[in-house]
């Protein structure tokens, strides 16, 4: 099974890493938004809820390794994966 | 029956999410679900042996613990890197949960229809 | 679920923009549970600068135009000071703050709502 | 200074710990200010267990038996629904929670207390 | 008169803390104390300009910020060390702070009568 | 001026510890209290309070760099040096 992985604490990345699979993918959101800047060596697929980084004024500066997306794709992303988990 | 998995992964005491996640838990299995529990991280201090949270006024939940197979939960694991990383061996904690890899935490969580933290 | 504390974290109004979402969708949302510090949200007595929205408000709005459930988990209310009439008599407490939008019951509705639903997304 | 969230942070607990020491040990205790989620301990409807300590009223035994200020931040309290029966009129609110024992006031409370004290501790 | 530090230490809008951090410092300067206020750690993303907090409906501080020095408050410094493990320049952040290093951090710290954080 | 550090959250040891003057000393608590049971290469004086380490049934397992200390100690350390910061 797939798995959508949703980040809101910049400081959990590492942690929530160990666990994931090939498929899985990372959503960033709230705070977790500014991991998005950084150039990674993480092989997931990467997503970045749009209007947080345009919240916090790093919506120019985000990493192409990364996809922002809105609420309405935020919503599909979570029906598309077999299931959600927050990593709080 | 839809299959849920606990991730413990907070020392106990300095908040109340422990015991909150545990209640989940409980509820859980009285709805006979299938139940995994993995501590990870610094988790894995819930499960220390000689708690005694009554010096800071806290009621201690390690008894929940080790009652968690009496209400069929039986799959209780414990991540082998997080230990190792804590520095802590199997004999320091609760005699009730069977200590894994990272890959088994990992395909645990993978296969479980519904996963909680706190 | 939601167990973001509203002054802490910002994953009421997150839960709030995604719930919003799903209903313009036209999906289904059964129900928003309330856990944690989650819980806090449902005091009507929650004032925040007039400049800022009310998330306490913006969550009756849902629930009273979409008919969306705002279940309260009554163990994480009560210790946190969320009552209404009832927990405030069979406590003895003087008073009560539970918005009327909100409604207090046992975290048995949370695994009920689970074995029911397809999906359930926690905003922490 | 009190900053902790009463449920989610053990800080309440150890900041009455420590207060109580500094008064055993003869020292003066001028103030404890509560501010950020720490203001959330002055609801006199929080109810934990009943066999867990009730840290509100454990503040409330010291403030009577000790001569001890306890000071809530009023912008930090209102949008977190903690109101006195002024701040509830002031804002249009229906009823009230702050415990007696703590009194609402504003922030230069505790600027005015660090330029009378030697010592700020902080329990976050 | 007693000095006083504050220290930003997290990113904006994921909480209020930066916020309820800035009203003391804000108060503090109207009882003419002397302050130094230092961006450090992830806090450094503060100071990010074109924040526009109101599409996630939170009022925006950077313009309280920005008039820090109205109040009197003019030692506003940023770790370079913070900004380079956060991958930022300066000339990404308001132009009202004095880029320093850690060793100076170190020492406002040292030589203030309280520093508060959140 | 010597500072006494407060720490109740061990993720942010790292943190803490870039701001700390050879002279200060570090104070754990509630759940940084685990920080205790390791051996670090941190040349700062380390207490840690008793009763965080009695409650997780940590005081056993205390390394020898550190001071448990009870609330008494406590106090007589924040006047001991000449102010204390809580790292949050």
């Amino acid at each position: 099974m797939s798995t959508l992985f949703i980040l809101n604490q910049p400081e959990l990345l590492d942690d929530c890493i160990t666990v994931m699979q090939p498929d899985d993918a990372l959503l960033l959101i709230e705070n977790a938004v500014v991991i998005a800047t950084k150039s990674s060596t993480t092989q997931y697929k990467m997503f970045v809820l749009k209007d947080d980084l345009i919240a916090r004024g790093l919506f120019e500066s985000i990493h192409d390794q990364s996809t922002a997306i809105d609420f309405s794709k935020f919503v599909e992303l979570t029906l598309a994966y077999d299931k959600s988990v927050s990593w709080l | 029956m839809k299959s849920i998995c606990f991730i413990f992964n907070k020392p106990p005491y300095g908040d109340h999410k422990g015991r909150e996640l545990l209640d989940i838990c409980l509820m859980s299995a009285a709805f006979d679900m299938p139940i995994t529990v993995i501590f990870k991280s610094q988790g894995v201090y819930q499960l220390l042996q000689n708690q005694q949270p009554d010096v800071i006024s806290v009621k201690n939940h390690s008894a929940t613990f080790k009652a968690l197979d009496l209400y069929g939960v039986e799959n209780i694991l414990v991540e082998s890197e997080s230990l190792l990383e804590h520095n802590l061996k199997m004999e320091q904690l609760l005699p009730i949960a069977e200590a894994v890899s990272q890959d088994v935490v990992k395909h645990q969580i993978a296969s479980s229809d519904f996963v909680i933290g706190l | 679920m939601v167990t973001a504390n509203p002054y802490t974290a910002q994953g009421q109004y997150t839960a709030l923009r995604f719930a919003n979402e799903v209903i313009n969708k036209g999906h289904q949302l059964k129900r928003i549970f309330f856990y944690a510090d989650g819980v806090l949200i449902a005091s009507r007595l929650n004032c925040p600068p007039s400049d800022e929205i009310n998330l306490t408000k913006a969550w009756a709005k849902l629930a009273i135009e979409k008919d969306v459930e705002l279940t309260v988990c009554v163990t994480a209310a009560l210790k946190r000071g969320i009552v209404n009439q009832a927990e405030a008599d069979r406590n003895a407490l003087t008073g009560e703050n539970l918005d009327p939008a909100f409604e207090i019951s046992g975290l048995g509705q949370l695994t009920e709502a689970m074995l029911e639903s397809d999906k359930l997304i926690t905003f922490g």
